[in-house]
């Protein structure tokens, strides 16, 4: 058991980044990634967007270690985590939500967070109490007795970015949360986004394809298409790139030439 | 001496291949452990027999020449197979995989019983056949004449289910079913038509391998299904669920490993010989989880 | 008090209330029963020992095991090595280490030791086993039970081979089997409730949610599947001192699938299930073989046929299974209302 | 009223000879599961012994009665039966054929101090060695049927080269194999030239009969030390591989019903306690057969019937002797017992065995399809306590 984890020494740890140094991803003859580089900071928003089957969710699944990179590698800080698993991951402090929510349906609100709470070493006390002062943090106060099966869209969205903010994560990767929203909805979001990483310091990677919602929270954005970072850099370097706009609008329309 | 021990090995495995490709046919469609399996090739066996609790055995369907008997025999077990899907297998259509598990074996201890009630507890002989029982020279090698009937129904069955799968529309469902029957129904595969249609081979191949039991060892009990059953049933999951290629290499590759391990122990081993089996099992598992023969979606998709 | 306080508080009281409803169970049959109604409660109890230690595994792991009746087995058999009066076995168990020959041990730590002796082998075993998901962990379990029977039926100068091993003290009377199955119960509710038992409750629910929690779904299961293992072991340890025979054929296929049948019966999602499900497969099994006996209303005397009872059987799981496929539970808890429990704790603060 | 005492006895004979208090035997027994078929054949058999002493004046003055419990081929069961039979008045148990479930009820009689009669277990256990002081079985040690085997075929057949192929099914075949183990070697000039393993439920013996058919020359004989139904596929596999090695066996595959398994099949022997088939030597056998008949409709299917009979014989014996129905006084009345005399041959008890460790056998061979007794044979030494216990 370790409590300590609760005040894991962020600052130490402040200068740290979460990267993919040239990773290439290959099932079977399909590559699915290729020699991606990216760097998420600490405290900072970054956006990655694409396509669909630009390669955006395998990016995630190989930062969080649900998938090995063929090539290239995963860097945490100074260490190589290319081949650590998810969990061990996720203890050392890169948390994710899923596309589709994947709440636990068989627990109630405080017990999914909790169960993020155990499996990084809190005792199950400790972890309520962090549960319930992470859904007040939210404004999400009350639902801890709710049950996770049949919570509004929206209320399960913000459920599970609550369950990956527990014991304060380094950084925060998320995989659509806006899907589906409408579009006070999604402001509502974006503001939410800014504060994890402004109150909390966690660096967040962004993944949309709501590009209104990506450009308004992230500072800087990545491109993927057919599995390559076809451009990077901030609003302005997307919105007057040539590369992004055939990727979108493909290379034949007449916007593109 | 080595050219014996391929066939014996290919006649142990044979049937073991036969079994397994019964179970992976109904688990492929229905995510089904069928424990019932073992229970239908007893239920088989004992059709060739009139139901009585007397010690000798009078033969009924057994008795009827081999061109009459052996469509007889498949279609009972391919009929009990049917029923049971229909009466127990279908309502349970949406019930999780143990509860369809325990509800197979529960329907094989009531098989079992069945059977015990209407036939008594002692195993009975079986003459099916007789005039295989010699010894025929074969590549240099003495074969029992059975031996060799034994791989070569084993054969020929085989390539008519590879023909039927391959050519005929029902074939052709059951395969996309047993890849992803989710997948299947929404391309329009017909669910109930290809689930019964499984039921049916899957009992017809159990039937196929109560012919070739009595015939190699020419008794009947009602246990006698159940170690067959619990091999193929590996077979199945070391082959790789689902892949039927895959039940089939892995039940011949059992049976050659037993043959294997049995002609190399020492004496004070053999009795041990399930057990070394069974460790290979666990440790082929060890190095490929997903079987020999795993589809290709490895990883639960994120 | 919030809901969920509430709610946890009178979870407390299913282990309260699963053990009562055993002790009213002793005592009915104690009151109103002959002895051999007596042998079936104890008998019953031993395997609420058994299926509750088999829930803590299956129950909130999700993970089918084939291989808990090879627990059982050592379990029996520990306890036979360490109790057997060493006359018997330096004639019958040739092969025993001589310190493990002259052993002369009291039951209780007897059966305590088959217990540990069961969960050292399953920390051994699953730590291989364990690291395969799904189908493939239950298929690797069914290898390991039917490993653990071939050794046990061949080693004949350790296990006596598939002759049985007699001579066991039959001191396992319905209190004994309360005493164990009570002790389970709390373990099992305890564990269920513990950070071990919500993690690994997560990771049957969503295994990859899970590990994007942190969650090592394989410790959690090293865990349970232990301590799983301990009470199999002390389970068939009580049933060979119950009977006072034991052989390798008893720990075998049937008892796995009457473990499996009884969890599922009476639903694999909850402590209770586990629990209800052994008495209704128990009481309707002892009902059946009362009535091929013959029963006598009035001036006739009504008996089924003689193997009547394990069909009729087979058929009422099959029906269960069909109209309530989560078990005549489903997944739910007995205990006190949420409500009551609350307003009692806020009452006597 | 579970135990009559000497005086109670007494006075119950002198006062009403005829009329007095009943003396009832429990019979433990498997009525439905596989076992049935073994213990109903023998409890007939117990069946038919009691009503010829009642029909004689009965035991003590007494007339015997019988209740049953059925023990389902099930461990568990099986000591509820015991306890079920206690509860019901029994006196003596007669428990179920073999020993894994004939002992739980057994040591239910040896807790009351009742003695117990297994109907047919030949494991030494099933005795003094596993149950207790009052335990005993009238049939004969399987070690006994092995090496009767060994000797006769030697003496009668010049089996020299002999190969054990050992069934791992079930302890009575590993009891059979340690008789003819012990014996065959002891003998001038013989030699066990190869073993090997099967289980009983294997699906095939074919690697097992390669190594048969890798020897130099085929072996005189092959021990085959296993029950049904792995040794009807067994014989049914060896002869169709062309082995023609004469065939030996246990009790336990006696009768003709499977036969069927391979047609006129010959160079089959076992030793019995008493031929089915008509031509055993001694009138009484055949009279048995025929109260047999009388009694259920057919003959003895094989003969397990025998010992049911044999064993309530013996003990109505040591009772008359004793003059009570207490199992410490019955148990030293039956240890007394050397070369008793019984319908199927003499038999004897001690302090030590409560098994036949020698007896006379018949022979019993298959030639073209029917089994017809060619032989009688009584090992040339008991076997050895030693060769009984350390298996």
């Amino acid at each position: 058991m370790r409590p300590a984890f609760m005040s894991s020494p962020r600052r130490v740890l402040h200068k740290m980044a979460l990267a993919l140094e040239q990773v290439g991803v290959a099932f079977g003859g399909f590559q699915a990634l290729g020699a991606v580089s990216l760097t998420v900071q600490p405290g900072r928003v970054m956006g990655l967007i694409g396509p669909n089957g630009a390669g955006k969710t395998t990016c995630v699944n190989v930062l969080t270690g649900f998938q090995r990179p063929t090539e290239g590698r995963v860097i945490l800080g100074e260490r190589d985590v290319s081949r650590h698993s998810a969990h061990a991951l996720r203890r050392l402090g890169v948390a994710r939500t899923f596309q589709a929510g994947r709440l636990f349906t068989g627990l109630d609100v405080l017990d999914n967070l909790a169960v993020t709470g155990v499996g990084l070493g809190q005792s199950r006390h400790h972890a309520e109490v962090e549960a319930i002062r992470l859904l007040d943090w939210m404004g999400l106060t009350g639902m801890q007795s709710r049950s996770a099966a049949g919570l509004p869209y929206t209320d399960e969205r913000r459920v599970a970015i609550a369950r990956a903010l527990m014991g304060k994560p380094q950084f925060l990767l998320l995989d659509e949360p806006a899907a589906g929203m409408s579009e006070p909805e999604a402001a509502d979001l974006a503001a939410l986004i800014r504060r994890i990483a402004i109150e909390l310091g966690v660096g967040v990677l962004l993944i949309e394809h709501n590009v209104g919602l990506v450009l308004s929270v992230c500072a800087h954005v990545v491109v993927l298409d057919g599995g390559r970072v076809i451009e990077a850099g901030d609003r302005a370097a997307i919105l007057s790139s040539r590369a992004v706009r055939e990727a979108y609008l493909g290379a034949d329309h007449p916007e593109a030439a | 001496m080595t050219l014996q021990l391929l066939f014996d090995a290919l006649s142990l495995g044979g049937i073991y291949a036969i079994a397994a490709l019964g179970i992976a046919l109904i688990f492929g469609v229905m995510k089904l452990v069928n424990f019932a399996h073992g229970q239908f090739i007893a239920f088989a066996v004992f059709a060739l027999i009139v139901p009585s609790t007397d010690a000798v055995a009078v033969m009924g369907l057994g008795a009827a020449p081999a061109l009459v008997l052996v469509p007889a025999i498949l279609a009972v077990g391919a009929g009990l197979a049917v029923a049971s899907e229909y009466l127990v297998f279908r309502p349970l259509r949406n019930a999780s995989p143990v509860a369809l598990m325990v509800a197979s074996f529960a329907l094989g201890v009531v098989i079992q019983n069945g059977l015990l009630v209407a036939y008594g507890g002692r195993p009975k002989a079986i003459s099916l056949w007789p005039e295989l029982g010699k010894p025929v020279a074969l590549l240099g090698a003495e074969v029992p004449m059975l031996q060799i009937i034994v791989i070569v129904s084993v054969l020929v069955v085989l390539a008519l289910l590879a023909v039927m799968l391959k050519r005929s529309r029902i074939g052709l469902e059951m395969r996309a079913a047993a890849e992803d029957f989710g997948m299947a129904r929404l391309l329009g595969v017909r669910a109930n038509a290809v689930i019964a249609g499984a039921f049916a081979l899957s009992g017809a191949l159990a039937a196929t391998v109560a012919l070739v039991l009595v015939a190699q060892t020419g008794v009947a009990d009602v246990r006698m299904g159940g170690q067959i059953m619990l091999v193929a049933f590996i077979a199945t999951v070391v082959g790789g669920m689902g892949s039927l290629p895959g039940a089939v290499a892995a039940g011949f590759a059992l049976g050659a490993a037993s043959v294997a391990l049995q002609a190399a122990l020492p004496i004070e081993a053999r009795p041990f010989r399930d057990a070394f089996l069974y460790g290979l099992v666990i440790l082929v598992l060890l190095l490929r989880p997903q079987g020999l023969f795993a589809a290709a979606s490895a990883k639960p998709r994120v | 008090m919030t809901e969920h306080q509430a709610r946890k508080l009178a979870s407390l009281t299913t282990p309260l209330l699963l053990i009562a409803l055993l002790a009213v169970f002793v005592l009915l049959v104690g009151a109103f029963g002959d002895r051999s109604l007596g042998r079936m409660a104890a008998e019953t109890l031993i395997r609420v020992t058994l299926v509750v230690g088999f829930w803590i595994f299956v129950g909130n792991s999700g993970v089918v095991s084939f291989g808990h009746a090879a627990f059982a087995c050592v379990g029996a058999y520990v306890s036979a090595w360490v109790t057997l009066k060493p006359e018997m076995k330096t004639l019958l168990l040739t092969g025993l280490p001589d310190w493990l020959a002259q052993a002369e041990w009291h039951v209780l730590p007897a059966a305590v030791a088959a217990g540990a002796v069961a969960a050292v082998l399953a920390l051994v075993t699953g730590a291989a086993i364990l690291r395969l998901s799904g189908i493939a962990a239950s298929i690797a379990t069914f290898a390991f039970l039917a490993m653990v029977n071939t050794i046990w039926a061949n080693w004949t100068p350790v296990t006596g081979g598939t002759s049985s091993v007699v001579g066991l003290a039959r001191y396992v009377s319905p209190w004994v089997g309360l005493g164990w199955a009570a002790a389970a119960i709390v373990v099992a509710a305890v564990y269920a409730t513990s950070a071990s038992g919500l993690a690994l409750r997560a990771t049957r629910e969503d295994e990859v949610a899970a590990s994007a929690s942190g969650i090592d779904r394989y410790r959690h299961r090293l865990a349970a599947y232990t301590v799983s293992a301990f009470f199999c072991g002390v389970g068939g340890a009580l049933m060979g001192h119950f009977i006072g025979v034991i052989n390798p054929d008893g720990f075998y296929l049937s008892l796995t699938f009457l473990m499996l049948a009884m969890l599922v019966m009476g639903g694999i999602g909850s402590l209770s299930g586990a629990v209800v499900g052994v008495l209704v497969v128990s009481i309707a099994v002892e009902g059946l073989v009362r009535l091929e006996k013959g029963v006598t209303l009035g001036a006739t005397e009504i008996a089924l046929p003689a193997g009547s009872q394990e069909i009729l059987i087979g058929l009422a799981m099959i029906l269960v299974l069909i109209f309530r496929p989560a078990g005549l539970l489903a997944g739910r808890d007995l205990s006190l209302p949420a409500a009551w429990v609350a307003g009692r704790a806020k009452t006597t603060k | 009223m579970k135990h009559l005492t000497l005086g109670t006895a007494l006075v119950a004979a002198l006062a009403t000879p005829a009329m007095a208090e009943d003396i009832t035997v429990g019979f433990a027994i498997a009525k439905s599961g596989w076992m049935e078929a073994y213990d109903t054949p023998a409890a007939t058999a117990a069946k038919i012994r009691i009503d010829e002493i009642n029909a004689a004046g009965g035991l003590l003055g007494n007339q015997i009665n019988w209740v049953e419990s059925d023990t389902r081929t099930d461990r568990a069961e099986a000591a509820k039966a015991g306890l079920d039979l206690v509860d019901q008045g029994a006196q003596m148990l007669v428990v179920s054929c073999d020993y894994d479930f004939g002992a739980p009820s057994a040591l239910v009689a040896e807790g009351e101090g009742m003695n117990s009669f297994f109907l047919c277990a030949e494991d030494v256990k099933a005795g003094i060695q596993g149950v207790g002081p009052n335990a005993f079985s009238s049939s004969v040690l399987a070690p006994v049927q092995g090496a009767t085997m060994a000797e006769w075929s030697y003496s009668k057949r010049e089996a020299r080269k002999a190969y054990v192929l050992e069934d791992t099914f079930i302890e009575y075949n590993k009891g059979i194999c340690t008789g003819f183990n012990w014996m065959f070697p002891r003998l001038e000039g013989a030699e066990i030239v190869g073993r090997d393993t099967f289980k009983n439920d294997d699906a095939s013996i074919a690697s097992q009969i390669t190594r048969i058919k890798e020897l130099a020359e085929e072996p005189d004989v092959i021990m085959l030390c296993s029950v049904m139904p792995g040794a009807a596929a067994a014989v049914r596999q060896i002869r169709a591989a062309g082995i023609n090695s004469l065939i030996l066996n246990g009790s336990a595959v006696d009768g003709s019903y499977w036969l069927d398994a391979t047609p006129d099949l010959s160079g089959f022997v076992v030793p019995v306690q008493g031929s089915i088939y008509g031509d055993d030597p001694r009138p009484e056998v055949e009279a048995f057969n025929a109260a047999y008949e009388k009694a259920t409709g057919a003959r003895p299917a094989s003969q397990y019937a025998y010992p049911g009979y044999v064993l309530i014989d013996l003990w109505a014996k040591a009772v008359e002797r004793a003059g009570t129905l207490e199992g410490a006084a019955v148990t030293a009345e039956l240890e007394k017992m050397q070369d008793e005399p019984t319908a199927f041959g003499p038999r004897s008890f001690s302090g030590e065995l409560h098994h036949q460790n020698t007896a006379l056998m018949q022979i019993i061979e298959i030639t073209g399809g029917k089994p017809a007794r060619v032989d009688e044979w009584r090992i040339s030494e008991p076997v050895p306590m030693d060769v009984l216990i350390a298996k």
